[in-house]
């Protein structure tokens, strides 16, 4: 199994337990990744409503830069996933676009074909490549006794992701599963988590993301798990301040995927990024799933 | 025209017979021969005015006969430059019964598959782009030359290959690629007895290869086509079951299944079964309801992978008798006028 | 033996002359088609002076084939016929054109119409000329008929059948007749009771000296046609005597193994592993489920056995299978629910207190597991809200396109119930509601003055998520009002998902094993959907109740009779024509390559394995010609469409392309 | 001929039980479509030997539509599939004769889709008109060498012949 890498700008930042857990955990289980060479910015939403056509050649510079090696392209952040996927199908289904897009790229001597790259979602190829066979193997320190609620987020969930229902996604459920844990089928795991509003208005993006902590505490979960740097970013780091505009005291660590699935196949807590959270993980993470023993 | 020695007509005077070859590769002859010690019993029924394979024996003898003065042509090898023409022209007129002997005048045979290309085409192909071909001057052949003797002609090279019927009228055909030696004996023996069937008739038996063919047959079900070098195919079972593209179903018997009694599938050489105007038509519309698969991905990818040359696979031996006789020409090309 | 052609074209008023110029195709066919002897035209060709003029032309002239140019043959040729019989020529010496539907009808410029006229003209002249006589057979019609489903279209059209005097095998696969409708407390809009007006038919059809009840029997084959069809029909094994049980009871009383019923009582109930599936089944011959049987599973128990007051319990009883003989079958399969766990958001499954349809109607039945209160999955709180959903599954692109039809009128009835039986407010989100058979917008009338509440819109979420106070411990109904123009979230005790009807899991198989095909839903097609709504392609065959497409019980019933009646036709006129448009192998010419062996849908090809060659049983054969054109050594000939007249009608559809064949053999 | 008036022929083989009928309905809902097909009614789109369609372009057909019911809704139950399979195979081997893709198309109709067949109609006939005519018998011919090689030879030969002849 070799795929392209696009690890996006956030994972370069401050999502960096992302990259290092996806990157620990792929070498793990015998996937090559291969970082993209000169990969720029998805754009995320920004681009679109500033200049759309402009959105879309910068997010297709990626795609023409996958060397003919690969055939698959692999990114672990929602909204890179859905970007990148979109334009390519955008590209696909308008040849006019194409033609637009392509002559963008054609003054930096690219150009791409809509569909010669498939774009994939780390949590798909986790699933679906890699499997369940191939995960229970592996798994040294199953995760039982931890209460995971899977949270997808709102990008990963369009009508084109080609690999879970859209309307309540269930694979991070399945593939917890896989690994032992207690996983947490609780309602709310496709909304919104408020996106860039926290820049825009505090009140709204506080009253969405309490509604998700307030959710997964409710169903007892003790940490909940992402796929998206911008739905961990706002879970964790403004977890203190909803606490106190709504004066509660939501504790609840907020992690990446492939953090947890690092653990379970058995990989070293710091190697994965445990750690660089904000409400840190590891008392609960310590207390569940080692009787004493550091590790 | 008038009333030439028949086939059993007053004794001293032998009925003629001359065999001919056009655009062909010789098997023909040597099936003939293959008849064994019979060919003295040809000997002894006919006058053999010519057979360039084994005589010599000049047009201008043949000219000089009166027309109809042959009593039986067998005429082998298709039509591809002027000089066959002329000479399948030339027997017409002076053959009672003019007999297309074998594949190639019945249907175009090998050469038939020529029909792919033109002129133009072939000529590049033979005079400059084989690697045994060394050519700076890109030499081509000239159908005039002019020596100090006179002009010298060269048959003209023609675009498409043209079976015996699509060039003069026919009367008889015998199938086969070359046709079986008992066969051809059984028709020897037809036309000295003068027991001859209707005019146009293809001499022969009128169900397939399928008939000879001891395998096992079952209901077919094609989920894939495979090339004869995948599989090492079961002996007893019916090869197309098996995935390999055996043309027996819509090839006329008459060889005995010889191709597939020593696991290689049937090619087609005997051609078309009665009524059938198109072998390779009939041959896909037959061998596609059988394929296993109901959407056009699937099918397609079954057709693409397993049948890599569809021309090649249903038209080897009948492309110039087909209905469409070749493949497109680019446009623009020579033709016409 | 040239042929003498006659050729007639119609002007049907102005309908074809007003595009095509009439006279001119009839003067150029007498002119220059060959064989043409006479060629005419007529204002109205299929009037009775047009037809006798046809008549005395063959009389007269000595016409040995006919063609007509006029409309589509789906419309006079069987007049034409006649007219062709009349005079002493065989009507399948007939060739009907159109040139009125495919052409004047659809073209606007004169001149392209008159020579696409002249085209079709050409192509009939070409190929009548190579047409045979031809005759078609008749075959008698057995009496006895085939009903498959019990429910209640299905028990309609026995029962019609029945008292008129006719055979009726009804086979159905549970172990009751009765079908959905058995399942519902009340019927809308007259809320009678189901039970009340289902069980006498039930018992009468049970009753019966025309009908043979088969339940809890599946169809294996379906072989013959019309007229004389051969059913092989499985009776699993009940593993009671059918003839020693009284239907007592005691062996279902003293059955120590309890289980969910899944099946009538929508998992909401109980039944032992000994059961009729409720009280008033018919037959009343109870089933023992080997699954979960005691005795099947661990070898003990047997109590039934001990306690069966007429030894009528068999352990080793096995499937049998039985041979019916019938000449008409009517479909009756019915529908099954769509599975609500496939819309994942609506958290059926998940929560506790979404309900299904079915479920809730269970819950509604005075003989249900509640004894008709409406409770939570708790057993005992009331509900104080509830919210009805329709459209789950229905008229949905992600689902089933189609509306189910009868969910507004059963939301209706729900809404009623709730309201009646409860002091529930009761929400029914909807995006249009459908009331349009009779009494039905009353109805909805009523439920509005009732107080029912109506939200339009389609529900894009049930959660337990509460944000409010008021939500807590709730489940929130989240939807857009487009009435009001905004989001809305409306917390409830109790939601029921109104699912869509779907066609059952195995009609496609069904509809294999009968020899009809289905729409791309999977609801069988019945021959016209407005003109012949009971009929099916294959003669012989009919469809009534929802195996046809959603349908409410009136529409059911309705139907029901309608296909008895077109039955009783059948048998009343005691033969039927078999066209002789069939197939037909030359067995000496066949190499028995068996290519053709499994092309034929209807098993009329069958292989003589000891001759070494195929062969077509006519009676089954349809005349589709797809084993015609696959046969690799052409020796299948198809009647009425041979090799020769379609080659024939190509090169005549083509005479204005066509060039001679010396042009292209030697000219050039 | 001119592209600009080049009014192609096309053979339209269709089914007797959906495009027929789809096509009668067309009619009777007067819907308006290019005269350029010409139809020729079989009983299935089953009944389609690939040999019709090669013998209307034989012949100088420009094109050629095949149409049937709609996959799962064929009269004859599934027949309809193997037209598409003997479609797919047929075009493959089209191809490889250098026919362009667009001169034959299957189409579906069901007995209620004159609308439908009208478009495809018209969509098959300007698709056509693009491409051109295609005139296939003249891809047989053989320039003006070959009558003048032929009449050189028989001139050569011409004394002996007129001894005997």
């Amino acid at each position: 199994m070799k795929y392209a890498y696009y690890p996006g700008c956030s994972l370069e930042s401050g999502s960096a337990a992302y990259d290092v857990s996806v990157r620990a955990v792929m070498q793990c289980l015998g996937a090559q990744l291969d970082e993209l060479d000169d990969w720029n910015c998805c754009g995320a939403t920004e681009y679109f409503t500033q200049h759309e056509l402009v959105a879309l050649s910068v997010i297709a510079r990626n795609l023409a830069l996958v060397d003919k090696q690969y055939d698959q392209l692999v990114a672990p952040c929602a909204a890179c996933f859905l970007n990148l996927k979109k334009t390519d199908k955008l590209m696909a289904d308008d040849p006019k676009l194409k033609a637009h897009v392509n002559e963008a790229l054609g003054a930096g001597g690219l150009s791409y074909k809509p569909g010669t790259v498939r774009v994939r979602h780390l949590l798909d190829v986790l699933y679906t490549d890699i499997g369940e066979n191939k995960l229970r193997q592996m798994t040294k320190r199953p995760l039982a006794g931890l209460r995971i609620a899977p949270y997808y987020g709102c990008q990963v969930v369009r009508p084109l992701n080609g690999f879970d229902n859209t309307e309540y996604p269930m694979k991070m459920d399945e593939l917890f599963t896989w690994l032992g844990a207690e996983v947490v089928d609780y309602p709310v795991k496709a909304h919104c988590c408020g996106g860039h509003m926290t820049q825009i208005s505090e009140p709204q993006a506080f009253e969405l993301i309490r509604r998700l902590l307030q959710s997964a505490q409710d169903y007892k979960a003790d940490v909940i798990v992402c796929i998206c740097p911008m739905c961990q970013l706002n879970l964790d780091a403004y977890q203190s301040r909803v606490n106190s505009e709504f004066d509660k005291s939501f504790n609840l660590p907020v992690l990446f995927l492939t953090q947890l699935v690092g653990i379970a196949l058995g990989l070293d807590w710091k190697k994965v990024g445990i750690g660089k959270e904000i409400v840190s993980a590891e008392p609960v993470l310590r207390q569940r799933l080692l009787s004493g023993a550091g590790a | 025209m008038s009333s030439a020695s028949g086939a059993a007509t007053a004794a001293g005077t032998k009925p003629k017979l001359a065999i001919y070859w056009a655009a062909s590769c010789g098997g023909c002859e040597i099936s003939i021969l293959g008849i064994d010690t019979k060919i003295l019993d040809v000997a002894a029924a006919f006058e053999l005015v010519m057979c360039p394979c084994i005589m010599d024996g000049k047009v201008r003898d043949i000219e000089q006969l009166e027309d109809g003065a042959i009593a039986v042509c067998l005429f082998n090898g298709s039509i591809r430059n002027s000089e066959q023409e002329y000479m399948a022209q030339l027997l017409r007129r002076k053959s009672k019964v003019l007999v297309a002997f074998g594949s190639c005048a019945h249907e175009g045979c090998i050469p038939g598959l020529a029909n792919l290309h033109d002129k133009q085409a072939i000529f590049e192909n033979s005079y400059q782009e084989t690697e045994s071909t060394e050519n700076p001057q890109r030499v081509r052949p000239q159908t005039a030359t002019t020596v100090p003797e006179g002009t010298l002609h060269l048959p003209v090279f023609y675009d498409t290959v043209r079976t015996l019927d699509q060039t003069v009228d026919v009367d008889y055909y015998l199938p086969g690629c070359p046709p079986e030696s008992p066969k051809i004996w059984e028709a020897i023996q037809a036309i000295v007895a003068g027991n001859l069937p209707p005019k146009g008739t293809v001499i022969g038996s009128d169900t397939t290869v399928c008939d000879d063919c001891k395998r096992i047959r079952n209901v077919k079900k094609v989920k894939q086509f495979k090339r004869t070098w995948e599989i090492i195919p079961d002996p007893e079972i019916c090869l197309l079951e098996q995935g390999l593209l055996c043309c027996g179903i819509a090839t006329r018997a008459g060889c005995g299944a010889l191709c597939p009694q020593v696991n290689s599938p049937c090619i087609g050489c005997y051609g078309p079964n009665n009524d059938v105007h198109d072998f390779g038509a009939r041959l896909m519309s037959a061998v596609a309801s059988v394929i296993d698969a109901d959407n056009p991905k699937d099918i397609n990818a079954i057709i693409s992978q397993g049948i890599p040359d569809p021309v090649g696979t249903f038209y080897r031996f009948g492309l110039a008798g087909s209905l469409l006789r070749r493949s497109k020409r680019p446009a623009g090309s020579d033709g016409g006028h | 033996m040239a042929e003498k052609v006659g050729v007639y074209v119609c002007h049907c008023g102005s309908n074809i002359a007003g595009k095509v110029n009439v006279e001119e195709v009839a003067k150029w066919a007498g002119e220059n088609l060959q064989d043409v002897a006479v060629s005419r035209d007529y204002k109205f060709m299929c009037s009775s002076l047009g037809q006798k003029m046809i008549e005395d032309d063959i009389r007269g002239e000595g016409l040995t084939r006919v063609v007509v140019a006029a409309c589509s043959p789906h419309l006079h040729e069987k007049t034409f016929r006649r007219a062709c019989t009349n005079a002493g020529l065989n009507p399948y010496l007939l060739d009907m054109t159109n040139i009125r539907e495919h052409c004047s009808w659809v073209h606007r410029d004169m001149d392209s119409a008159t020579l696409k006229a002249k085209s079709l003209v050409s192509a009939a002249v070409s190929r009548v000329k190579f047409q045979e006589p031809l005759e078609p057979t008749y075959v008698d019609v057995n009496p006895a008929t085939l009903v498959i489903g019990g429910g209640i279209a299905g028990l309609q059209a026995t029962l019609e059948l029945a008292d008129a005097g006719y055979h009726v095998y009804l086979v159905e696969r549970s172990p009751s007749i009765g079908g959905h409708m058995a399942q519902f407390d009340k019927t809308f809009p007259t809320l009678d009771c189901s039970a009340c007006i289902l069980t006498p038919k039930m018992s009468e059809a049970g009753q019966h000296e025309n009908v043979t009840l088969l339940t809890y029997s599946e169809i294996e084959s379906v072989k013959g046609s019309v007229g004389n069809f051969e059913v092989k029909v499985r009776k699993k094994a009940r593993r009671v005597d059918y003839d020693a049980c009284t239907g007592c009871g005691i062996c279902i009383e003293k059955c120590p193994r309890k289980v969910v019923d899944t099946e009538f009582e929508a998992g909401l109930g109980f039944r032992k592993a000994i059961y009729t599936p409720f009280p008033q089944a018919v037959p009343r011959v109870p089933v023992i489920d080997a699954d979960s049987c005691i005795w099947f599973q661990r070898q003990k128990c047997r109590a039934c056995e001990k306690l069966c007051p007429t030894d009528a319990i068999k352990f080793d009883q096995e499937d049998e299978t039985l041979t019916l003989n019938v000449g008409n079958i009517i479909l009756a399969t019915g529908w099954k629910p769509f599975e609500c766990r496939d819309i994942p958001q609506y958290g059926y499954g998940r929560l506790a207190n979404v309900y299904t349809s079915l479920e809730f109607e269970r819950l509604c039945n005075a003989a249900g597991p509640t004894n008709g209160k409406i409770v939570l999955r708790d057993g005992k709180t009331e509900p104080q809200s509830v919210a009805i959903i329709h459209c789950v599954g229905s008229r949905d692109v992600r689902h089933n396109e189609y509306c189910s039809g009868i969910c507004c009128m059963a939301s209706l009835k729900f809404g009623h119930l709730v309201l009646e039986k409860t002091k529930a407010n009761v929400y029914s989100f909807y995006i249009d509601m459908r009331t349009n058979q009779k009494g039905y917008e009353e109805f909805y009338q009523r439920l509005l003055e009732e107080g029912m509440h109506f939200v339009r819109g389609k529900v894009s979420e049930i959660t337990d998520a509460a944000r409010m106070p008021n939500e807590q411990g709730k489940l929130i109904i989240q939807c857009e009002d487009t009435l009001m123009g905004r989001q809305r979230r409306i917390p409830v005790d109790m939601v029921v998902l109104m699912g869509a009807l779907e066609p059952q899991s195995d009609a496609k198989e069904m509809g294999l094993k009968c020899g009809i095909s289905c729409s791309m839903q999977g609801f069988f097609t019945e021959r016209h959907p407005k003109l012949d709504p009971v009929a099916t392609m294959t003669d012989g065959i009919f469809v009534a109740g929802a195996c046809q497409g959603p349908k409410d019980i009136p529409a059911s019933v309705a139907q029901g009779a309608a296909a008895a009646a077109r039955v009783q036709g059948m048998i009343t006129k005691g033969k039927v024509m078999v066209e002789p448009v069939v197939a037909k192998i030359n067995e000496e010419a066949c190499s028995g390559c068996r290519i053709c062996n499994n092309i034929c849908p209807y098993n009329a090809i069958e292989y003589d394995a000891e001759r070494g060659v195929s062969h077509i049983i006519t009676a089954l054969c349809k005349g589709c010609g797809t084993c015609v054109s696959a046969c690799p050594a052409s020796v299948i000939s198809g009647a009425h469409f041979s090799d020769q007249q379609i080659d024939a009608e190509i090169e005549g559809v083509l005479w204005d392309v066509i060039r001679p064949k010396s042009a292209v053999v030697s000219a050039n | 001929m001119s592209q600009t008036n080049f009014e192609p022929k096309i053979v339209g083989f269709l089914c007797n039980w959906c495009s027929y009928r789809a096509a009668d309905l067309a009619g009777i809902a007067r819907i308006t479509h290019a005269p350029n097909v010409r139809i020729v009614r079989v009983m299935c789109s089953g009944r389609v030997d690939p040999t019709f369609v090669l013998k209307a372009l034989s012949l100088g057909a420009d094109g050629v539509m095949i149409a049937g019911c709609h996959p799962g809704e064929c009269h004859y139950v599934d027949q309809n599939y193997k037209a598409m399979r003997r479609y797919h195979l047929l075009k493959h081997t089209l191809h490889a004769m250098g026919v362009e893709p667009d001169r034959v198309r299957l189409v579906w109709a069901s007995a209620a889709e004159g609308q439908q067949l009208a478009e495809a109609i018209d969509g098959l006939v300007a698709d056509v008109k693009k491409l051109g005519p295609l005139g296939w018998s003249q891809n047989w011919e053989e320039n003006g060498e070959r009558l003048h090689a032929l009449e050189e030879i028989i001139n050569e030969h011409a004394e002996a012949m007129e001894v005997h002849a």
